[in-house]
């Protein structure tokens, strides 16, 4: 199995080469993109195989390249299994709606032969079973989606956000590289295996704080998120689907590895950093995704959000371990993973239905679109229930994981230690909060995007996707619904996950009336997403069918009431802005230093009122401009040396002689 | 070796640092050059005193090129280019000449300490002959950074290599002395013709064909 | 789980359904009578969603399926959720396939979807609704599971008859969690079924108003699906609160048909007084500027946190 | 054969430069360059297999063997690029036909003085060969006679000369300390004799001389605070040079430092040189990171990269240890074929602008997409990434100094990070952005630049058994 895998990254790779000629003619580029679309969905398909499979150990196989002086290892572990599964069931499906899609890039030679290896790069970090092919496979993901946020080259605009990527990813990396020595101990033992053997004590507080450094860069953490919202919509749409829906996870898995698998038993105040971190990233997300205009940004600004969200259940979950509260580990833990699978399923979805709209439109800014719902019906029900999902509304599936992780929250009074303690509510109303303003951010999303009038010429002249990519988004919107209805079977497939992760499982689902879930005990709680689905389906049904029966049929079309006031022009229209407002004026003069300006001319005088609204990122200008200015500064500083007379030079030559002839005097 | 012998190679070897000190000192252009051929003098002695004393007749070569190259032709040929380029008779100090004196008795007991753990069984005459060499080379770097000159920055080169020579030379049995030798003589002289050729008038730094502060691939 | 569960449970369904508007009716007459208005009869909602019926529906030129749509499914979602929610009996068969939080998030549903409805036509008033609902709603909705936190811990659990059992039982007491978490329960049930002081459902002045601005373009036929979700809406909450902290006299799954005649009649009663203090409070208070509401649910938040945090700290959970 | 490779190895560029000297003809002339370097090559690659006899001169072991095969190859395709750079330097008129008889009899006397240096067992032909390599490149520095490159050339010849007279003090010291136990003459500075029995000699004596040796060799190597010469030199000189000067002058020099670092290192009782080392390397690796912001003309922003990769390569050796060891040389290794691949590119992108400037140069994956990939990928590969070999060996390279001094470990990421930053801001602005232009050039002659890269490539994928034996063994010599 793990051979069928270790073949698929080679096919991958091979595609990328491929990609190089194909991508010059369009049939080229649609077949690339098919064949990653059933290469992925191969690899998923693997991957499914062996998270059933009955528990056995590790099978890898050994590659005879990479590390010269080590061995490569790749191989299907429960964990590396259930992030396949999840990273290529999201790639095949983003692939086939790039079959269609993807044709309209307008350098594809600058897309095509990276996709591929984009998508490679990510599944070897899930097969690696040593460090060296995890980093290679990380590093091969970074550049490959770095060359895809470059494709369109031309705008400045994306030349900087890639270039903050590629630093911030690379800085990420080379934290990754410190773990991993340090886990590798000075013999050099760089495989998994090795490691787990060896498991120095008194290490892992250093590795998670570098975990936390170096995944949490690549997943999005703030205040390591700066890249993010930057780098995922400049990308084209299937790319940023990939990005933000399937990279991300595999940072969370690169965490998830470093922290639960490798760095031996945890201690329970490594959860209280994470727990933080993932409290405030959850609100910041939510809270800069609300204050955002354009669609893409919106999105990728909340996938910081569901980091947090992640990284709340990962917290719990090592509270839990290392508290010896097997059970409540692995109802934190499977939280965590279902929603990364939940994230991954909406978010493509989500950017796949952004990338129709900007195809459709050219328009990327809410504030320029409006009434797509008519033009793009598959498009809009599609997102509509990409926007109900990540709302964490039943009955879809980000309510079950959000579900997961409140129950897991209501157990944590069982831990021993005060601080999580007293920790964990503040982060369940933070994760609350987080959750009630996302719906707030979507209704904005969806209402700006695709309800209203069309506020452009654009807007109003869009027509409907073409079919691969109504089929792939409709069918994420389906898998949505299903893992929202059926969460049991999700939840039973992860139990050797959690199994290996925290050493318990949960209790298996299966067996349970109405297909509900029951995560500790009925008496507890219970949830089963089909019977409320069935039970809203048959409530609305039976309103519409006895309203129907009773009621007056006549429907007359006629211009908006409005409160008597009805105005032709659709600038009249709440904006993305004014839906904000709001929020802005509430939380977002602590976080952004918001700050209105209005301009009021007087009555009577005809000039043009004007409201500007100034928000400054405060993270940004708290931890990323004085590192710059450091750096310019230094920079400038030293550059003097470039221009220094020979004499000048001379002296340091003697200024290092007379200082090491005084060491060596000196020394005895 | 009687103790007369090394005393006589003591002797030499101090006073080429004395000359070193000298060299520092002086502030005017024509006396600089006269001191520095002295310089070169008391290294041919030097040399073809340890020529004899280790029975090396090789080194009289050595000493000859010291003497003849360095004690007549370079001087003449620099009081040549001073009087051709018009260069200043007076030497432009980048430290006054007092602290440099300073620093310079301060960098000959560094030699001394650096020299002084070595192990005596290499006897007191390699010994204080390297830290005499060392000093000397020390002192004529010393005179290359803090002198603006380009004819005293030769000069402190060459008295830097005068040291190394010395220290050289009385490396017993140590091969290649004259091919080294006579490699420093070449480059020597390239940097006298470099000189000449360029027009450096006052400093290295300025090779003097234009601006040259702009044309360093990044104007400022 | 038998046969006469699910009858009692369908009953309860069609119940709440059947009560509300009556509800409804009640605090209308209730207000009238404290204004010292003669005020209207409580059937009066009844007329009103029958007369909406029959009537032709107008909708709006530009409007797309959503709109049209909107109105039945946010109708069921808050049928669901209030079916959820014990009235006369607890330990009915839906309570354990969904737990308070599913309640919660149901509520949700339904508001996204108004919310989105409101959005639709592209008016102004439309948009300004949807925005102050979202905003009110993004601080309700935690305030609401900060309040449901308390009340699972303190019952260890989140299932709506396991917590109304233990609170009829020896371990329930007088506790301050949950006198905070009544207070949060209240200014939520306040502020989401557009009471004064957050909202006023008589108004149509339009800086006040935000429920009203988001179905401000529905008629016929779909406002009196809205309004009928409304009032369930009320019944929903009222319930909830009659249900968790007044728990006497609900009668439990399986008892005889008295004990569903006490349960029926103590909860028209609890329903009663809660419909009178809520009339009460609303009448007392005047309607607030629409950036006080924030702060008035914050208050609400910021007790349910302390609430929880309390028990947290006072003890260790089941 | 051994010997006989050996002999071929000098003899060829040292004929070869007799012979280049009177070859007016350029097309000629660039012909024989690169018959000539790929001969040495052979020979280089025959020693490989064919090891002579050691005298007191000449030596071939493991150590020397893979820097003398590195800079055989990239000496060779230097040639290579060479003769495509060279024509259009003549059409341009950049210089002139009496200049490439100079420059071609330089470029193979560069080769014989490299090789000479590499191979020669005694550590004063060594300082010897290394002297001859520096004035053969100063003149080559020197060729184009502008104010700059003139400019360039005198200092590198001062600060040569200077580094020069340096190392010969700390070789007489070695060759001091040496003599009271081998006996005098020719022996005491046969490297071999010495790497064995350095352990009885005089430690303070061998202090000393590594202080002369490391500032002496290490102004070659282009560490800093000595490394004043070398972002002028590469800039201003032909561009081959430039490349040949970060392939190869710079391991020469690498390689003279660590040989006299093993006969110091062979003595228990010396002040460590490995600190010294990391000190100065990582004192380089900084410099030069923060150094790399500012650079307007793009080759000497790539020369500043090379002080960079000597000071991460000089840190790995001074750190020593198997893996560290192994870093480095693979570090080397990868540099030398990097760099100068980086360089050919680098030159045609010269040419085909008309400017250094790196302001003035955008867009070059659209002007000339193969170039502008490769350069990419030149710039990828030098900054540390995979699949390309530097990546492997910066990667053993931290993951070993972190558990062995986690400070360190953190400064050199650091430092790397800074680096990296910088190399990305400045690809970003080459190698994209919106441009008009369109560039033709025959694809032929981005073919040593494709071999490097697919090489170092290839290193980072998968390194063939006997190389990484051979390597480990050299690691292990380098202790």
């Amino acid at each position: 199995m793990s051979q069928l895998a270790a073949s698929g990254v080679g096919l991958l790779l091979a595609l990328s080469v491929l990609g190089i000629f194909a991508a010059r003619r369009t049939p080229g580029t649609r077949l690339i993109y098919a064949a990653c679309a059933a290469v992925c969905a191969g690899l998923a398909g693997v991957a499914l195989l062996r998270l059933l499979a009955p528990a056995g150990g590790l099978e890898s196989v050994e590659i005879p390249i990479g590390l010269p002086l080590g061995r490569t290892f790749l191989g299907l572990d429960p964990l590396s299994a259930a992030f396949a599964l999840i990273v290529n069931l999201a790639a095949a499906i983003v692939s086939g709606y790039a079959i269609g899609y993807g044709v309209h890039a307008r350098e594809p030679q600058r897309v095509v032969p990276f996709y591929p290896a984009f998508i490679a790069g990510m599944n070897l970090v899930l097969l690696a079973q040593d460090a060296f092919s995890f980093l290679v496979g990380w590093e091969l993901m970074s550049l490959a989606s770095w060359a895809l946020v470059l494709s369109e080259h031309r705008s400045p605009e994306n030349r900087h956000a890639a270039l903050v990527y590629l630093i911030m990813a690379s800085g990420g990396a080379l934290t990754l590289l410190l773990a991993f020595g340090l886990l590798a101990g000075p013999e050099g033992g760089y495989s998994f295996e090795a490691i787990r053997r060896v498991s120095a004590s008194g290490v892992g507080p250093i590795v998670l704080l570098l975990a936390l450094l170096g995944a949490g860069s690549k997943a999005g953490l703030v205040p390591l998120h700066a890249w993010l919202p930057l780098a995922h919509p400049a990308a084209p749409s299937h790319v940023s689907a990939l990005m933000s829906g399937v990279m991300t996870k595999v940072a969370v898995y690169g965490f998830v590895r470093l922290v639960f698998d490798l760095a031996g038993p945890p201690a329970w105040w490594w959860s209280v950093p994470v727990l933080v971190i993932a409290a405030v990233t959850a609100l910041l997300g939510v809270l800069y995704a609300l204050m955002e205009h354009d669609l893409k940004r919106l999105l990728a600004y909340h996938t910081v959000e569901n980091i947090g969200i992640i990284f709340i259940g990962l917290g719990l979950a090592l509270a839990f371990e290392a508290s010896g509260l097997r059970a409540a580990a692995a109802l934190a833990f499977a939280a965590a993973i279902f929603h990364v699978f939940n994230h991954s399923l909406f978010k493509s979805l989500l950017f796949m239905g952004s990338g129709a709209v900007l195809n459709a439109t050219g328009e990327r800014d809410m504030e320029r679109l409006g009434g797509l719902i008519k033009a793009m019906p598959a498009t809009a029900v599609a997102f509509l229930v990409g926007c109900i999902a990540i709302s964490a509304l039943p009955p879809f599936n980000g309510f079950v994981s959000e579900w997961l992780t409140f129950q897991a929250i209501l157990l944590s009074p069982q831990l021993p230690q005060w601080v999580p303690r007293l920790l964990v509510p503040a982060v369940g109303a933070t994760l609350a909060c987080s959750a009630a303003l996302a719906a707030a951010c979507f209704v904005k999303a969806f209402g700006m995007t695709f309800l209203g009038r069309p506020r452009t010429q654009a807007a109003s002249s869009a027509a409907e996707t073409d079919r691969c990519s109504q089929i792939a988004m409709l069918s994420l919107a389906l898998l949505c619904l299903l893992a929202g209805i059926l969460p049991g079977f999700v939840i039973d497939s992860l139990g050797a996950v959690t199994q290996m992760a925290v050493g318990a499982r949960l209790a298996p689902q299966s067996g349970q009336a109405w297909l509900r879930i029951v995560p500790i005990d009925i008496h507890r709680s219970a949830y089963s997403g089909l019977l409320v689905f069935v039970m809203i389906l048959l409530a609305a049904a039976a309103t519409a069918f006895a309203v129907r029966r009773v009621a007056s049929h006549a429907l007359r079309r006629s211009a908006a009431w409005d409160c008597g006031f009805p105005d032709a022009s659709p600038a009249t229209q709440y904006t993305a802005g004014s839906f904000a407002q709001p929020i802005r004026r509430v939380f977002g003069s602590v976080v952004f230093r918001a700050r209105e300006q209005l301009t009021m001319p007087r009555p009577g005088d005809t000039a043009v009122a004007r409201l500007q609204v100034e928000l400054r990122d405060t993270v940004w200008d708290a931890l990323y401009t004085p590192i710059i200015r450091f750096v310019a500064a230094t920079a400038e500083r030293l550059n003097r040396m470039q221009f220094l007379t020979i004499r000048n030079y001379l002296t340091l030559v003697f200024a290092a002689l007379v200082a090491l002839l005084i060491i060596v005097g000196t020394w005895r | 070796m009687s103790p007369l012998d090394s005393d006589i190679a003591h002797l030499l070897a101090g006073s080429m640092v004395l000359l070193s000190f000298l060299l520092l000192y002086q502030d005017r252009m024509f006396a600089l050059l006269n001191v520095f051929a002295l310089h070169a003098y008391a290294l041919a002695c030097s040399v073809a005193w340890q020529a004899y004393l280790q029975r090396a007749p090789h080194l009289f070569i050595t000493a000859l090129i010291a003497l003849l190259f360095k004690g007549v032709i370079i001087p003449l040929a620099l009081r040549r280019i001073v009087v051709r380029l018009g260069i200043h008779r007076s030497i432009e100090t980048v430290v006054s000449v007092g602290p440099t004196m300073l620093f310079g008795i301060a960098l000959v007991g560094l030699s001394i300490v650096v020299m002084l753990p070595v192990t005596q069984a290499e006897g007191p005459f390699v010994r204080e002959d390297l830290a005499f060499a060392l000093s000397v080379l020390l002192l004529g770097f010393l005179m290359m950074v803090t002198r603006r000159n380009a004819v005293s920055q030769v000069i402190g080169f060459m008295s830097l290599e005068n040291g190394l020579v010395l220290a050289a030379s009385g490396a017993r049995g140590m091969p290649l002395v004259v091919e080294i030798s006579v490699g420093f003589s070449v480059l020597i002289a390239f940097i006298v013709i470099g000189i000449f050729l360029f027009r450096i008038r006052e400093r290295f730094d300025t090779v003097d064909l234009q601006a040259l502060d702009m044309s360093r691939g990044e104007a400022l | 789980m038998s046969y006469s569960d699910w009858l009692i449970q369908l009953a309860q369904t069609a119940l709440v359904l059947g009560v509300a508007p009556l509800l409804s009716g009640v605090t209308r007459k209730i207000r009238a009578r404290l204004l010292r208005r003669q005020g209207a009869s409580v059937l009066q909602p009844y007329h009103d969603l029958l007369k909406l019926i029959r009537k032709e529906a107008v909708v709006a030129e530009n409007a797309s399926w959503l709109f049209r749509a909107a109105p039945y499914l946010i109708f069921a979602t808050t049928w669901v959720a209030a079916a959820l929610v014990p009235t006369f009996a607890s330990g009915l068969p839906l309570g354990a396939v969904a737990d308070i939080i599913v309640i919660v998030a149901l509520l949700g549903t339904a508001r996204f979807l108004l919310a989105l409805a409101g959005l639709d036509v592209g008016t102004s008033f439309g948009g300004l609704g949807s925005s102050r609902e979202m905003l009110f709603a993004s601080l309700a909705e935690p305030a609401m599971l900060m309040a449901v936190f308390t009340l699972s811990l303190f019952a260890g659990s989140t299932q709506l008859s396991s917590i109304s059992a233990y609170m009829l039982g020896p371990g329930a007491g007088i506790n301050i969690s949950l006198a905070l978490a009544l207070v949060a329960l209240i200014i939520v049930s306040i502020g989401e079924n557009a009471r004064i002081p957050v909202d006023n459902p008589a108004t149509h002045l339009e800086l006040t108003m935000v429920h009203e601005a988001m179905i401000l373009e529905y008629s016929g036929r779909h406002l009196a699906v809205l309004e009928a979700a409304a009032a369930v809406k009320l019944l929903l909450y009222l319930s909830l609160i009659a249900c968790v902290f007044t728990p006497w006299g609900t009668a439990v799954a399986g008892a005889g048909v008295l004990a569903y005649a006490v349960g029926l009649l103590a909860w028209a009663m609890k329903l009663a007084l809660l419909a009178f203090l809520l009339v009460l409070f609303e009448t007392a208070i005047a309607k607030m500027r629409v950036f006080r509401v924030p702060e008035f649910l914050g208050i609400a938040l910021m007790l349910g946190l302390l609430g929880t945090i309390l028990l947290f700290v006072s003890r260790v959970s089941r | 054969m051994g010997q006989l490779a050996l002999t071929a190895l000098l003899c060829t560029p040292a004929l070869g430069a007799v012979l280049l000297a009177a070859i007016p003809r350029y097309r000629l002339a660039a012909a024989l360059n690169v018959t000539l370097c790929a001969l040495t090559l052979s020979c280089a690659a025959a020693l490989y297999r064919h090891r002579p006899q050691p005298s007191l001169y000449l030596l071939v072991d493991d150590l020397n063997t893979v820097f003398l095969f590195v800079g055989a190859l990239v000496g060779f395709s230097t040639s290579v690029f060479s003769a495509g750079y060279i024509a259009h330097e003549l059409q341009t008129r950049r210089l002139k036909a009496r200049d490439l008889r100079f420059y071609h009899a330089m470029y193979q006397l560069l080769m014989f003085a490299m090789n000479l240096a590499l191979v020669s067992n005694n550590i004063g032909l060594m300082w010897v060969a290394i002297e001859l390599a520096t004035l053969t490149t100063v003149m080559m520095v020197g060729i184009y006679r502008t104010n700059a490159a003139l400019e360039a050339a005198w200092k590198y010849f001062i600060l040569g000369s200077v580094g020069i007279a340096l190392a010969l003090f700390g070789t007489i010291l070695v060759y001091l300390a040496a003599q009271e136990h081998l006996g005098q003459g020719m022996v005491a500075m046969a490297w071999d004799r010495l790497a064995v029995s350095s352990a009885s000699f005089d430690p303070s004596l061998l202090n000393l001389a590594f202080v002369f040796l490391l500032l002496g060799y290490g102004t070659k190597v282009g560490l800093v605070p000595v490394h004043a010469w070398l972002p002028d030199a590469h800039a201003e000189g032909p561009t081959p040079i430039s490349a040949v000067l970060s392939g190869l002058l710079l391991n020469v020099a690498l390689f003279a430092l660590l040989r006299f670092k093993l006969i110091i290192a062979g003595n228990p009782h010396v002040l460590a040189p490995g600190p010294m080392m990391v000190t100065m390397g990582f004192t380089s690796l900084l410099f030069a990171g923060f150094m790399l912001y500012r650079r307007r003309d793009i080759k000497r922003m790539f020369a500043y990269s090379s002080i960079e990769h000597m000071g991460i390569i000089t840190l790995a050796f001074g750190l020593g240890g198997p893996l560290a060891s192994f870093a480095g040389l693979l570090h080397m290794t990868m540099h030398s074929l990097t760099k100068s691949a980086i360089f050919f590119g680098v030159g045609y992108i010269s040419q085909l602008e008309g400017t250094q400037r790196t302001a003035d140069i955008r867009g070059l994956t659209h002007s000339q997409p193969l170039l502008g990939w490769l350069l990419v990928l030149g710039v990828v590969a030098i900054a540390g990434l995979p699949p390309f070999g530097i990546f492997t060996s910066e990667f053993l390279l931290v993951t070993s100094t972190f558990a062995r001094s986690p400070w360190l470990a953190i400064l050199l990421v650091a430092g790397l990070l800074i680096a990296f930053s910088a190399l990305a801001l400045r690809l970003q602005g080459l190698a994209f952005g919106d441009t008009e232009r369109r560039h033709l050039l025959p694809a032929w002659r981005l073919a040593p630049m494709t071999l490097h890269l697919l090489l170092v490539a290839a290193a980072g994928v998968y390194l063939p058994a006997p190389v990484v034996a051979w390597f480990r063994h050299v690691a292990g010599q380098l202790g």
